[in-house]
Parts: C-alpha cells; structure tokens; sequence
C-alpha cells in the first residue's frame, strides 16, 4: 500500500464522511439520522484499516476494529433502545430552519479547507486532507447540537463530532498511540450511558425531553 | 524615648485595646473601659511623637522598616512633617473621644451585648491605630492596607446595631463609596509604582518626575477625586449625612473630626508632595479645580445644613462645608506655590490656612459631636423639634456646645475665626497678586466664604437655640440630667484645644512650621508671626507692602476686660431684685408649643435659597363637620438633596434596569449554550486562525 | 513708641465713640421729627433712657437659662471691643513691636459675634417673637455679611492690607481721593448701612409691632440694667459702622500726631463726617416704606451686584 | 522520598471510593471519606516537598512538575473541609430528607472518584491522560450534579454534562493536533509526542500554523470547561443546582483544573509562536468574563447562582494575570487561582447553610443571618467581604499583583474597565450579603437549633487560610508559585 494510494483512499474516505454528516444535517427522521452516524463509523473503521496498511502499524487495525465494534454497532442500539423506550414522535424538530443550517455548514466547511491551507509542512504529518476534514465534521457535529430541539438529536451530533476527531486522529502520522485511542473510546462510552439515563430518569419523572428543560436562567 | 520608640508604643497600646475585646464575655464594662484607655493611651503615645518630630527632633523625616508581610514590597513608616501634623490631629481627637467613650456607651446603649460591645471595642482601636499609622505610612502599600482597614473598622462601627435597616443602608452606601475612592487611589499608586520601580514614596517621587505632565495632571485629579469621595467633598458627599450620624457619637466625631482629615492628607500628599513637579510653579489647573471644589462644597455643604432638623445630620453637612473651607485654602495655596523662586509669603500664609483649619475643625467638630452624643444619650432623642430647655437641665453641655457652636461660626475669640482670618487674607491678597480674572474669582470665593461664615452663625443659633433653650418640648427632653463627669472631661480638653489655638495662635504657627517648609520648599510658617511671639499674626511680608497684622490675644483680652468691667457696672448698686415671671406671650398662659421651632427659623432661607432647595409642602387640614373650622393640621415639607437626587438615584436606577435588561434577555435553552461555545469558536478562528 | 501706648489711643478713641453714640441716636430721632414737622424727643433723651434703665430692677422669663442673663454682657463687651479697632481720629502707622489693633474683618467678624450672642439671647426667653426676631435678624446677617466683606475686600486687593489705620494711612491723607469704583463701593457701602443699622427700608427700628421688627424683636425680653446694655450695644454699633465708613471711604482729616490742637480739629472733622451720614440716614428712613421681608435679597443683590463691580472695576 | 508516592496519590481516593460502596453506616461512611481526604492531603504535601527538593517526579504517564504542586495543594487543601463540611451538612440532609439514606455511598463514593480525577488531571504529563482524566471528572461530577434527581438538578447535569464535552471534545481535537505537530517536529516518530514536559522542551521547534490553531482549540474547549465567558453559561445551572459540598469542589477546584489545562498549551503556543497569541486569547476571555459577570452578579435573586457568577468573574481575573503575561502575572494569577479556591470554597460552605437554615435560597428570604446563625454568619459574611476583594484578606493581594502586572505591561485601559467592573461587583455583592446578614431573622428560622459544629470548624479551617494568605504571604507559598512561574514562562 503505497503513500500515494492511502492519501487518495483516505480523501475518498473523506469525502464519505462529508456526505454523511450532511445527511445528519439534513435528517427528517431520528432513525435516518443514527443510520447515517452507523455509516460514518463504519467508514472510519475503513479508513483505520487503509491507514493500518499504509503504514504497517497493528495498532491501527485494533482502533479500526474497536471503532466498527463501539460506534458502529453498539451505540447506535443503545440508542435505538432508548427511542424505543421512550417512544417520542420521530420527527426531528430544528431550533433554526433547515436552510440556514445547511448555509452554517457551508461556510464552516469553507473556514475549515481555508485554515488547513495556510499550514505548509505539517501536513505531511496527516495523511492527506484528513484535518479540513476532522475539522469540519467536529464543527459540523456540534452544529447538529446547536440545530436540534431534541435530546437524542443532539447526542447523535456529539458521536458525530467525536468521530471527525477520531479521523484526524487516526491519519496523523503512525496514529494516536494505543492507550490513548482506548481511553477515549470508554470516556465517549461512559458519557453515553450517562446521557442515556439522564434523558429516560426525566422522561419517567416530568415526562419532558430533557432539552426542553429551560427553567434555570439569569 | 525616641520617636521610633514612641510609635512602637502607640502600636502597642493599640493593639493591646483591641486584644481587650476577648475579655468581653466575662466582663464587658471593664472591656469597653479597657478598650477606650488603649484607645486613650495610644493617642497620648502618637501625639508626643507627632509634637516631638514638630517642635525638636532633626528635620529629615523618620524611617522604620515594617517587618516584612510580602515578598514583593518593603513596607516601612516615614514619618515626614506633613505625617506627624496630621498624627497629632488624630491624638487629640482620638483622646478626648477614648475619655469620652465608655459613659457615653453606658448611657446611650446599656444593654449592650457582650458580643456587640467586644466588636465595638475592637473595631474602635483598629479605627483609630489605622488612622494613626495612616499619617506615618512610608510607602503605597502599607498606605492602601492601613486605609482599608479604616474603612471596614469604620463601616463596622457604622453597622453596629444589627437590627436597624436604616444603618445597614447608610453603612452600604458608605462602603461602596469609599471602595470607589479606593480603587481610584490604588490606580494612582500602582502608576507611580510601577515607573518608580519600587513602593516607598521616595520611589513614587522619582515615577512621577519620569511621567509627562499631561499624565501627571490626569493622576492627581483621578487620585483627587479618590480622596474627595472620601474626605466628602460636595458631588461625593451624599454617603456622609448618612454614616456619620449612624455611627456612636464619639464614633461619629471621629469619624468627622479626624477620618476626613486623613483623606485631605491624602489630597496634600499627593497634590503638594508626589506629583508635584520638581520645579516651577503648580499647574493652573489643580489650584483651580480645588478652589472650585472647596467653595461648591463650603457653600452647599452648610445651606444643607442648615435645613437638617436631625443633630447629627446637621453637624456631619458641616463637615462637609468644613472640608470645603480646607480645600479652598489647599486651591489658593496651589496656584501660589512655585517651588523654583523663594516659596512667596501669601502660599505658606495659604497652606499654613488650611492646615490649621484641619486641627480647628478636628477639635470644635469633635465638641460638638460630643456634645450633641451627651444630648442623645440623656434623651435618645435626635431630632431638635423635641427637645428644648435643655440648657437649664444639662448647664455644662450646653456651654460647652455653645463654645463648639461660636468656634465653627468662625467668631473671634476661637480657633475657628484664626484659620477663617488667615483664608481670608490669603484668597484677597493672593488675588490681589494673581491678577485678573483669577484675582476676581478667587476674592469672590472669600465673599462666598463669608457668605458661608453667616449661613454658619444661622444655623449654629438655630442648632443651639432649639436644642437648648426655650422650653422643653417632649417627655425626653423634660427628663434630661447632666451628663455623667467623664463625658463632661472629653469635652472640656477639646474646648480648652478650641480656646488655646483662638487666644494664642502664634503656638500653632509653630506646629506648621515643618509641615509648610517642606511642602512649599520655602520659609515655614513661623514667618508669619513677628517678634511679639504667640500674640500677633500677620499675613504677608512684615513690614513689607502687604503686611496686615492682627493680634487676637490683645482683642480676646480686651473683649474679657469689657465683659468684666460690664457685668461690674450691671451689679454694682444695689436695687430692686429680680422678679420671675412667664414670657409675654400676649396674654395667653406660655406652653412649649409657643417655642420658635427649628423649621421655623430656617423657614425664612429656605425661601430664599428655595432654587437651589427645591422644597416642596404638603399640608392636610382636618376639618370636623364645618369646613372652616380646622381641628388639627398636618404640615410636612422637606427640601431635595439635589446631588443626591440627580446623580446617585439616576447612577442606582441606570445600573439596576440594565442589569435586569441583560439578567432577562438570557434564556435557559441549552441551544443558546451551545451556540455560544460554537460562535466563539469560529470567531477566534477568524480573528487569530492565520497567523 | 511704648507698645501700650497704641492700646492707650485705641481705648481713647472708645471711649470718644461710646460717649458719642447715644447722640448720633438721638439727633437722628430729632432730624426725623423735624422732617415730620412735629418737635420730637431731645437730642440727650438716649442718655437718659439709659440711666433710667441703670436704675431700674429686671422682670425676667421663668423659662430662661443662665445664658440669658449672661448675654447682655458679652454682647456690650463685643461691640466695646469692635469699637476700639475703629480708627476715629488718630492714625498711625503700626510701629514694628506694638500689638496691632484695626483690622476690618476682625470689626465685622465681632459685630457678627454680638449679633450673634443677641440671637441666641432672644431664643432663650421662649417666646414667638424672640425666635422671629433672631430668625431675621440672622437672616439678613446672612444677606449682608458677604456684600460687607466684598466692599473691604475691594478697597483691600489694591492697597494690600485689610487694617483699616494702614489702609488710611496708605490711601492718603488728602482729601476726597476718590475714584470710580471708589464711588461704587461707597453706594454700596450706604447701602449695608441701612440694613446693618437697622433703618428703614431693612427694618424699624421705632415699632413696637412684635411682627415687623427685627432687631428690636431680640430686645423684647431683657428688662432693667441688661435692656441698658444691649441699647447702649445698638448705638455703639451704628456709630462705629459710621466710623468704618468713614475710615474707609474718606480717612481725610484724621491726624497722625497726638498734639491736642490736631486731636482737637481732628474730632470736629469725625463730627461732621458722623452728621454727615447721621443726616443720610434720616432723610432715607423718612423718604421710604419698610421693604417686605422676603423682598429684602433684591435689595442687598442691588448692594452685591455694586460692590462686585466695584470690585471688577479695580481688579480688571 | 521514594518515587513511588506519586502513582499512590490518585489511587487512594479510587480505594477509599471503593470501600465505601461496601459500607452502609452514615457516621462509619464519614469516618473513611475523612480519613481518605486526610490522607490525601499528608501524600500531597509529601509530593509538594520533594518536587520542592527534586524540581520534578515522574512514575509513567503521570508527572509532578512546580506547576502541578499549587493546583495540588489546592484540590488537598479543599478535599479535608469538604468532608469536613459534609459530616455536619449530611446530618442536616438526611433530617429534611434532601438525601435519601440508600444512596449515601454512591454520593460518598463518587466524591472520592472526583477527587480522583481531578489529581489524574493535575498529575498527568501525558496529554491525551489529561484529557481523558478531564472527562472522568465531567462525567463523576455530572452525576452529582444531578444526584438529588429532582427536575431543575436533571436540567443542570444535562446541561453540564453536553455543553462541557462539547468543550472537551474541543480540547482533545487541539491535543491532536498538537501531537501532530510534535510527530512531524520529530521527523514523523511518535514517540513521546504526548508528553507534556518533552513537547515543551521542543516547542521552538513545532510548526507555528498548526500549534496556533490547536492551541484556539484548547483555548476555547478547555475554557468552557473552566467557565470563562461567553462559553461559561452552564456554571451557574450546574454550580447552582450541586450539593453544597459537591459545588465547592467544582467552583474551588475543577475549574481551576480546567485553568491548569490551559496553562499546560500555553507554555509549549508561548514557545512555538510566541507569547503574543496566548497572551490576546487570555486578556479577550479575562476581560469578558468579568465584564459579562457583572450584571448578573447585580440583579441575581439565586443566592448559589451569585456565587456561580462571581467564580465566573474571578477566573476571569486570574485569565487577565496570565494575558498581562510577565513574571508578576502568572504569579498574581497562580496566587489568585489558589486564593480564591479557598474563598469560595468558605462562602458556598456558608451559603449552603444559610439555604439549608432558609429553606429558601432566594436571596430576599434570607435576613438576619447574623442574628440566626451567628457563627456561620460572620465567617459567610467575612467570606463575602474577601470576594469583594477588600485588603485584610487574600484575594486583594492577588488582585493587586494582577493590577499592578497590567499596569506594568501597558494595558491601561483593561485595567480601567476591570477595574470600574470590580468596584460595580463590590457594591452587588455587598447590598447582596448587607440585606442577608442584617436585619432580623423570621421566627421561625431563629429558633432552628444550633449550628452544626463541623460545619463551623471547617469554615473556620477555609477563614483561617484565607487570613493568613491575607496578612503575610507565607515563604513556602511564595517559593512554590515563583517556581512555578519560571516553569511557565519556559
């Protein structure tokens, strides 16, 4: 797996992820939207693969393993779980229309090639434009949060921007060393279950959506 | 005993009254007694060093290292002319008010609890020992340090009776003021510091000479009006008619007598001694916005009083027009000093004015306060429409507050006509040699202070005549005795002060012989006394074109010669006796309610000055079932305060509606949380993304 | 000279003016009366009512303090004292050692010290119509005492010096050295005078109506030898603010030597300056109204407005 | 000293947590969770002395460096009055039935997992453990914040738990790129990119571009985290709606932690790209966390949202002493992060009695605290006077230092607007506690029995510090934090 091979796999990969995130954006339906962020893990899985064979480093392909395991299979159940359990309405209710989110997102994705171009050598380091990328899903994936009334929606933008972190992560030369990549994947895990619980102890006491909750203010 | 010596002795006595506080479970009286002789003892100790360094002891000032609190700053005392000038302010005051102490608190509050009494103690001598070590502070830090705690001690003595609402308000509207005062000074401080490379004052010399006098000009009057919100000049005043009051009466005379003087110390320092150019004259501009400040202040400060029916109220709006006197002979002094040519004769006439009308003020406001404390705490009563007749039950008091009351109207056998007379001449003879526009201004500010001297004598009449005399006109004021013989002490050395400093000023010009000479580089003061000694005083050059002498001592004696030789002549021949009968009041029988009240006599110039007053009446009558025949009628009219009025309500009601506008607008919605963490985000990345 | 000596010629002086008061008094009563056509009291009726009142026993108020008794006192001896700083005939120059006797603020200040030992007199009695009377009478002290000022202030700033015998003495002797805002400050100085001597348009100095007076409102109590006093006190001041007006506007014809010739021609210029604005003021209390009260400010703003352009005029 | 202390420290809070999920007894619960901070406190004073005597000790990813030993002291410092206050206020929790008996282990326990965090947190030389530990403290104390469960406490743990991994998730991505930037510095090998001490050592040599983007990305992650505005809007919910214990350990030490986060990155941008960027950064956050404070802290009726705000305002104080940057900066800012840990930690122990007493914690319901709780009331008052900042106590001291290095380096008109903003704070604050503590107590509160004892001794413990900082500052402090001052400024 030669050098040039990996940069144009792991643009590809990045142009995936892209689309992906815009299908988050776009989600009418709460299922679309944790089918879409399954997807996007899927291909990070991918990418960790592609990397690994690059560069020869095992390491890689037990993140790329862990990732597909974790965010691909496990957290989108834990949240299928909880629709289900809680059986709110499907629809996905958007703080601000649509249409000005998706032009945010444009001009975030342009903010983010614009800075990546102004960082002359370092680039080799990460493996192809793995950091506009990384950056514009992590701004993208917080947008999500900021766009959406509903508790689950939001948690799905949180995975969302943790996986445009984890691709950076994963290009950037021989990869985040090991522990490291494993300890955050737990941190991500346990902040999981804790949101989880958090959103059904409030649907069973005052059976509101958690982010609807605005009575502290000033 | 070495000067040094001396202030490690006050320290201690200080420190060993507050430590008097812990007794205060067991035996609370014998703590408050114990307190005060800290108190008293602390006071002698400073003021023998304060003479000591005045009158003998070598002329550079006395340095002594603090032990070291804080890496980064040398604290240390200097003890300069200026330093110990104002020390001796404080002793005095400070003793008499240590005398007059514990009878007043076993008076005026006797159930006083333990708790309540050990506080009072504690904060009393951290009061004064702050105020004290104030004078003699040698560099920024300590100075800052020790007029903070002068601050909270006194805000803790203001706040003393939990339970009254009105306190805690007058004692929040006092810290918040004085914190902006201090916040301004530290700015001041922490300039000079910072390009003086160093804490101490020598250091702070050198910082301002280095500053470009533009910075130099902006420093002083941020630290000017620093000191004003403190000191209760008239735009910043509002917080002084409430705390001073609020506070003990011998408290309050502390507080009016000696704390405000320590905030003109400040004004002195920083204005004559730290930012003053190394040669050539003062900027025009700080002698002008000095006088300006001190006859605004003079002349309000005293219309307000005079419409004041609370004792202590009145007499804290004094203070106020005092304070006002002090700067317009501080502003005089300022635009005649030049320091390069031979300091003229009129600037030390001017300076030595206003540092004398600081002792003056310190010993006859403190009699009064006293005074009007023996009244409070023999009938609890502070307003003067209920008391009266008080002259006959209480004699002593009501000499001694008359002698308080003809020594602050300026009148001259006392102190107050001295510094009076010496303003005076420095305002028409400095404007005689300044000239010009400046000249008529600054002859105009001395008829403003004369105007001043008249609105003074009407109010002190209308004071003493309605607390003291006529008959008494309620339950308290008929039940009035003397007061006890320790409180009568207090007062007695403060008058004797008052009397000393009227008779023979020659003795004062001595004492503002250091002060002077090192402030304005030339001759002291003693040159305005000739070769008669403490007899005669004379402004000017003697002998020289603008010499106008008087002697005070000879007129004082010639005023007591004719009183004896009249009182003589009126008892001489035997005749028919006296006969007692009740007051002509046009045939009905005389009741109390017949008295002229204090409204009354202020009725006339609340007309007169009513643009200024803005008073406004309402009066409700109560008719029965005929409507021309009134029962009784309501009569309530007060007058505006209108700095109060415009600048403080209109700054309190700005602050608080923006305050709720911006508490408001603020929702709970955690995507309004979110977004913010994302619009920051971008916006740096915009602002400092590209390098 | 012997420092005492300067005493000894100021209490001289004094004396002249103490013995001269009650007769300025009385030929104004007399001046008035003739202007009203009728023959009015003698000119030496002052001298008697006040050796009447010597003799007579005092009716005091149940009500009054010690302070009472002991004002009339202290207010005859500030005005005694006001009354030895006046230069009358003599001016000299204050030797080096003498203690120097003269200055005008401290005259004013102790005239300020009667009137107010005089007010704090009436309040004590505890009727109405002493606190009315000490309330206007401080009221107009209010008024009058910085217009008082400015006018010596004025005539001050030039020659440098505020006591009246180096004021003469520098003003020169000679004889109506007056100039413009020399003039002014006169017209206002006439002005203060009828309201510190309590004539006419200020106040009424022969009313018994208990609302109208003024100074007279501080007398109503005091009875026997202490109503003495204070009369005595009222005409010792008007002369000597005659006098003030005198020394300060025309010192011509004072002498400076102690021959008895000069004190003699001296005293008869003294006397007919002292006539001289005797007469002004009888002509002036018999030609107006007594003013309002509260219309009293505009009629002491005239004397403010003029002495302030007195002052201009000179300092400018 | 062995070596080996320094693995132990964080260990021990994890083995007493541990414990006391066993243990079902109340006062048996307090016993361990004193003992265990007691003994936290004798390991971190071990470790301060011998990184005092060594410069630093390391035992794996985990370093203890001048800069780590105030944030040390301080989280040892609040650790034993916290338990402490919580002996006293447990009684007072249990007896009104704000906490049920079943779940007291869980609360002692992740307490003690808090703690534990926040010493990984501090002791941590690798980045990415930094991080890691940083979300092990959001995620502990997120549950506590909600653990009283009721409607407004959900809210804040929601809010909390979002909007502060948001911020993380912002500092982790800087973390990636700054390693990035090291792997590429070392010619592509990542070895050690992640440590701290060896990046710092070879900041020069990164790549400015980069390190300036990654060091906005921690600026801004680790900055929410520690409440500088505009990103602070969860600290008053979360701070407000925590146990009283649990909030005094937020506002006294995490968000400190946070700081210390950032203090790490601004070391190796000062070095890569200069001072000036940091230095911008902290004065823009400095001066807007004081600024938008204000306001809030004038027209707040909340009693713990007041002080939620004024924390807000005091690390925006100690952004403002590293953004004047300097010798004098760091050290007034290092001084006044220690400071004010303690202050605040007294006054929210004050406050959350005086709610506790009230009933009530809108400020108008609560008067004449000084007449109900005498001691608890002067110690809260004193509290509240330190916060405003006047002289007799520590935090004018710090406030000063951080004046004077503005003025120093030139920020005059910063200096004005913090300065005006200060005396504003002042006058809230003191009509705030004014109209609490005078006045008289309603009956019914004056009678509700005697203030508990530990609570008093432990905020005698805080006033006591808090003095002694006040009057002179200790030798040893000074040494610690000039030390750590050198060790910032590389």
């Amino acid at each position: 797996m030669s050098d040039a091979l990996a940069t144009t796999l792991i643009d590809d990969i990045g142009a995936l992820l892209l689309f992906t995130m815009i299908l988050i954006l776009g989600a009418g339906q709460l299922y679309r939207a944790i089918y879409a962020v399954a997807a996007q893990s899927v291909f990070i899985g991918i990418a960790g693969a592609v990397l690994g064979a690059a560069t020869g480093n095992p390491d890689l392909w037990v993140i790329a393993g862990i990732t597909i395991a974790i965010k691909a299979i496990f957290l989108p159940w834990l949240l299928l779980r909880v629709v289900k359990r809680v059986g709110i309405r499907l629809e996905i209710e958007p703080v601000i229309p649509i249409s000005v989110t998706l032009v945010i997102a444009a001009i975030i994705v342009v903010l983010s090639f614009y800075l990546a171009a102004s960082l002359g050598t370092v680039r080799q380091a990460i493996t192809g434009n793995a950091l506009p990328v990384g950056v514009a899903l992590m701004l993208l994936g917080v947008l999500v949060m900021v766009s959406r009334r509903k508790a689950l929606t939001q948690m799905v933008g949180l995975f969302a921007s943790e996986n445009g972190i984890f691709f950076t992560a994963m290009a950037v030369s021989q990869g985040m060393p090991l522990i490291i990549e494993i300890g955050v994947i737990l941190d991500v895990i346990l902040g999981a279950l804790v949101m989880g619980i958090l959103v059904l102890r409030v649907r069973s006491s005052v059976d509101a959506d958690i982010a609807d909750l605005d009575q502290l203010r000033g | 005993m070495t000067p040094a010596l001396g202030l490690g002795v006050m320290a201690a006595c200080f420190a060993a009254g507050a430590l008097a506080c812990l007794m205060a479970r067991w035996a609370p009286r014998s703590a408050v007694v114990i307190g005060h002789l800290g108190v008293l003892a602390g006071a002698i100790a400073g003021g023998g060093v304060a003479l000591a360094l005045l009158i003998g002891g070598p002329v550079e000032p006395l340095r002594i290292a603090l032990p070291e609190l804080f890496p980064f700053a040398r604290m240390s005392l200097a003890v300069d002319g200026l330093s110990a000038f104002f020390l001796l302010v404080v002793s005095v005051v400070a003793a008499s008010a240590a005398l007059y102490g514990p009878a007043y608190l076993r008076a005026a509050e006797p159930h006083k609890s333990a708790a309540s009494s050990a506080a009072h103690v504690f904060a009393l001598n951290a009061f004064v020992g702050s105020m004290a070590l104030l004078c003699c502070a040698g560099d920024a830090l300590s100075f800052l340090l020790f007029w903070e705690v002068m601050t909270l001690a006194s805000y803790a003595l203001v706040v003393a009776e939990t339970r009254s609402d009105e306190n805690a308000r007058a004692g929040l509207l006092y810290i918040v003021m004085a914190h902006i005062g201090t916040a301004l000074i530290l700015f001041v401080f922490l300039t000079l510091t910072e390009r003086g490379h160093g804490f101490d004052f020598s250091a702070m010399r050198t910082g301002a000479a280095a500053l470009s006098p533009a910075w130099r000009s902006a420093l002083f009057f941020l630290g000017l009006t620093g000191f004003a919100a403190k000191a209760g000049v008239v735009p910043l005043h509002v917080w002084l008619p409430y705390a001073h009051p609020a506070a003990p009466s011998h408290v309050s005379a502390l507080m009016s007598g000696v704390m405000l003087k320590v905030a003109l110390y400040g004004i002195f320092r920083t204005g004559f001694d730290l930012l003053a150019p190394p040669s050539g004259p003062l900027p025009a501009s700080w002698g002008w916005t000095v006088l300006l400040a001190g006859t605004v202040s003079a002349v309000i400060g005293v219309l307000y009083a005079l419409q004041q029916h609370d004792l202590k109220r009145l007499l804290a709006f004094h203070s106020v027009e005092n304070v006002g006197i002090i700067l317009m002979g501080a502003g005089i002094a300022m635009l005649l000093a030049d320091r390069g040519r031979a300091a003229s004769p009129l600037a030390t006439l001017a300076l030595a004015a206003a540092l004398l009308h600081c002792l003056n003020h310190a010993t006859f406001k403190g009699l009064l306060f006293l005074g009007a404390g023996g009244v409070l705490c023999r009938t609890h009563v502070r307003n003067m429409e209920e008391l009266g007749g008080l002259a006959r039950r209480m004699p002593w008091t009501a000499w001694l507050f008359l002698l308080g009351a003809v020594a602050i109207s300026a009148l001259p056998p006392l102190n107050g006509f001295v510094s009076e007379w010496m303003t005076f001449q420095a305002l028409v003879l400095g404007g005689g040699k300044l000239g010009g526009a400046s000249g008529l201004f600054s002859v105009l500010a001395a008829s403003m202070l004369a105007l001043t001297g008249g609105l003074a004598a009407a109010c002190f009449v209308k004071a003493f005549g309605a607390t003291f005399l006529g008959r008494p006109r309620s339950r308290h004021a008929e039940a009035a005795r003397e007061v006890p013989l320790s409180m009568l002490g207090g007062m007695l050395v403060l008058a004797i002060a008052c009397v000393v400093l009227g008779v023979l000023p020659g003795f004062a010009m001595l004492l503002l012989e250091r002060p002077t000479a090192q402030l304005l580089g030339g001759p002291g003061a003693s040159q305005l006394v000739t070769v008669h000694g403490p007899l005669v005083l004379t402004g000017g050059e003697p002998g020289g074109a603008l010499a106008t002498s008087i002697s005070v001592t000879a007129v004082a004696g010639l005023f007591a010669g004719f009183a004896l030789l009249v009182w003589l002549v009126r008892a001489w021949p035997r005749r028919a006796g006296r006969r007692l009968e009740p007051t002509w009041t046009c045939g009905m029988a005389p009741t109390s309610r017949f008295d002229f009240t204090a409204t009354a006599f202020a009725k006339s110039l609340r007309l007169i000055f009513a643009m200024l007053y803005r008073p406004h009446r309402k009066v409700e009558r109560e008719t029965g079932d005929n409507p021309y025949v009134v029962k009784r009628l309501h009569y309530g009219g007060d007058i505006v305060d209108v700095a109060e009025m415009n600048l403080y309500r209109r700054l309190q009601h700005l602050v608080t509606t923006l305050s709720t506008a911006v508490r408001d607008r603020s929702t709970g919605r955690i995507h309004g949380y979110i977004g913010f963490v994302l619009g920051t985000l971008l916006v740096v990345l915009i602002l400092y993304g590209r390098g | 000279m012997h420092p005492f000596e300067h005493i000894a010629i100021a209490l001289g002086q004094m004396g002249l003016i103490v013995l001269l008061a009650p007769f300025t008094t009385g030929f104004i009563q007399k001046l008035k009366a003739r202007l009203q056509c009728r023959t009015g009291a003698s000119v030496w009726q002052p001298y008697r009512d006040l050796v009447k009142l010597l003799r007579k026993g005092t009716v005091q108020s149940d009500s009054a303090s010690a302070i009472f008794r002991a004002v009339p006192v202290l207010v005859l001896a500030a005005t005694l004292t006001a009354a030895a700083l006046v230069p009358v005939v003599v001016v000299r120059q204050a030797p080096a050692g003498a203690l120097p006797l003269g200055d005008a603020i401290l005259l004013l200040s102790l005239l300020a010290l009667a009137r107010f030992l005089s007010a704090v007199g009436a309040l004590d009695a505890g009727g109405a119509f002493g606190g009315m009377g000490a309330s206007r009478e401080m009221t107009v002290g209010v008024l009058v005492e910085p217009v008082l000022m400015l006018v010596v202030f004025s005539v001050a700033v030039s020659t440098g010096t505020t006591d009246l015998g180096e004021l003469a003495a520098r003003r020169g002797l000679a004889p109506l050295s007056l100039h413009a805002p020399d003039l002014l400050a006169l017209f206002a100085m006439l002005v203060l005078l009828l309201a510190e001597t309590g004539r006419i348009p200020v106040d009424n100095p022969d009313t018994h109506l208990e609302l109208t007076m003024l100074h007279e409102g501080m007398l109503l109590e005091h009875s026997g030898p202490g109503l003495a006093c204070l009369v005595l006190a009222t005409h010792i001041k008007q002369l000597v603010v005659m006098a003030l007006v005198a020394a300060v506007f025309f010192p011509a014809g004072m002498t400076a030597s102690l021959a008895p010739v000069d004190l003699a021609l001296a005293l008869l210029v003294f006397a007919g300056k002292a006539l001289l604005l005797a007469v002004f003021l009888a002509l002036v209390e018999s030609s107006y109204a007594k003013l309002r009260f509260f219309r009293l400010p505009q009629f002491l703003g005239v004397g403010f407005l003029t002495a302030f352009l007195a002052l201009a005029l000179r300092i400018l | 000293m062995t070596v080996d202390v320094l693995p132990i420290l964080p260990l021990v809070p994890v083995a007493t947590g541990l414990a006391m999920l066993a243990v079902k007894d109340r006062r048996l619960l307090a016993a361990i969770d004193l003992a265990g901070s007691l003994v936290v406190l004798a390991l971190v004073i071990a470790v301060a002395h011998s990184v005092g005597e060594e410069g630093s000790l390391s035992a794996g990813p985990l370093r203890a460096d001048a800069v780590t030993i105030p944030f040390l002291l301080l989280i040892g410092g609040l650790a034993v009055p916290t338990s402490l206050y919580t002996v006293g206020w447990m009684k007072g929790e249990l007896a009104s039935g704000g906490m049920k008996p079943g779940a007291l282990r869980f609360y002692y326990a992740l307490v003690h997992a808090f703690i534990a965090t926040m010493l990984v947190t501090v002791l941590a030389d690798n980045l990415g453990v930094l991080w890691i530990a940083m979300e092990g403290t959001t995620i502990t104390s997120a549950i506590l914040v909600g653990f009283h469960g009721h409607r407004d406490g959900l809210e804040a743990a929601w809010k909390y738990i979002i909007v502060t991994t948001i911020g993380i998730s912002l500092g982790l991505f800087g973390t990636v790129l700054i390693y990035a930037a090291a792997a590429a510095a070392q010619g592509g090998s990542p070895a050690g990119a992640m440590s701290w001490h060896v990046v710092s050592a070879m900041a020069d040599r990164l790549d400015p571009g980069i390190v300036r983007i990654g060091f906005i990305f921690v600026m801004v992650g680790y900055g929410t985290k520690a409440g500088l505005a505009p990103v602070h809007r969860w600290l008053p919910d979360a701070h407000s709606q925590a146990p009283t214990p649990v909030s005094a350990l937020l506002s006294g030490a995490l968000i400190k932690c946070a700081l210390y986060g950032i203090i790490r990155f601004h070391t190796i941008a000062r070095g890569a790209c200069g001072p000036e960027l940091s230095e911008d950064l902290f004065l823009l956050f400095g001066v807007a966390s004081v600024v938008v404070a204000t306001p809030f802290i004038l027209a707040q009726h909340d009693l713990k949202r007041l002080l939620a705000y004024s924390s807000v305002e005091h690390v925006g104080i100690a952004a403002l002493g590293l953004g004047f940057g300097g010798r004098i900066g760091t050290y007034g800012a290092l001084l006044h992060v220690v400071n004010h840990g303690v202050t605040k930690a007294l006054v929210f122990f004050g406050a959350g009695s005086a709610i506790g007493r009230y009933r009530s914690r809108d400020i108008t319901a609560i008067r004449g605290l000084l007449g109900a709780a005498p001691w608890i009331g002067t110690l809260f008052f004193l509290g509240t006077f330190a916060l405003a900042g006047l002289p007799p106590f520590s935090v004018f001291i710090s406030e000063l230092t951080v004046v004077r290095a503005g003025i120093g380096s030139g920020h005059v008109v910063s200096v004005g607007v913090v300065l005006l903003m200060l005396v504003v704070v002042f006058a809230g604050l003191m009509f705030h506690a004014g109209r609490m503590v005078f006045g008289s107590a309603p009956s019914s509160v004056a009678e509700r029995g005697p203030e508990p004892r530990t609570c008093v001794l432990a905020m005698l413990l805080c006033a006591a510090i808090m003095l002694l900082c006040g009057l002179l500052l200790p030798p040893v402090l000074d040494g610690i934090l000039a030390r750590a001052t050198e060790v910032i400024l590389g």
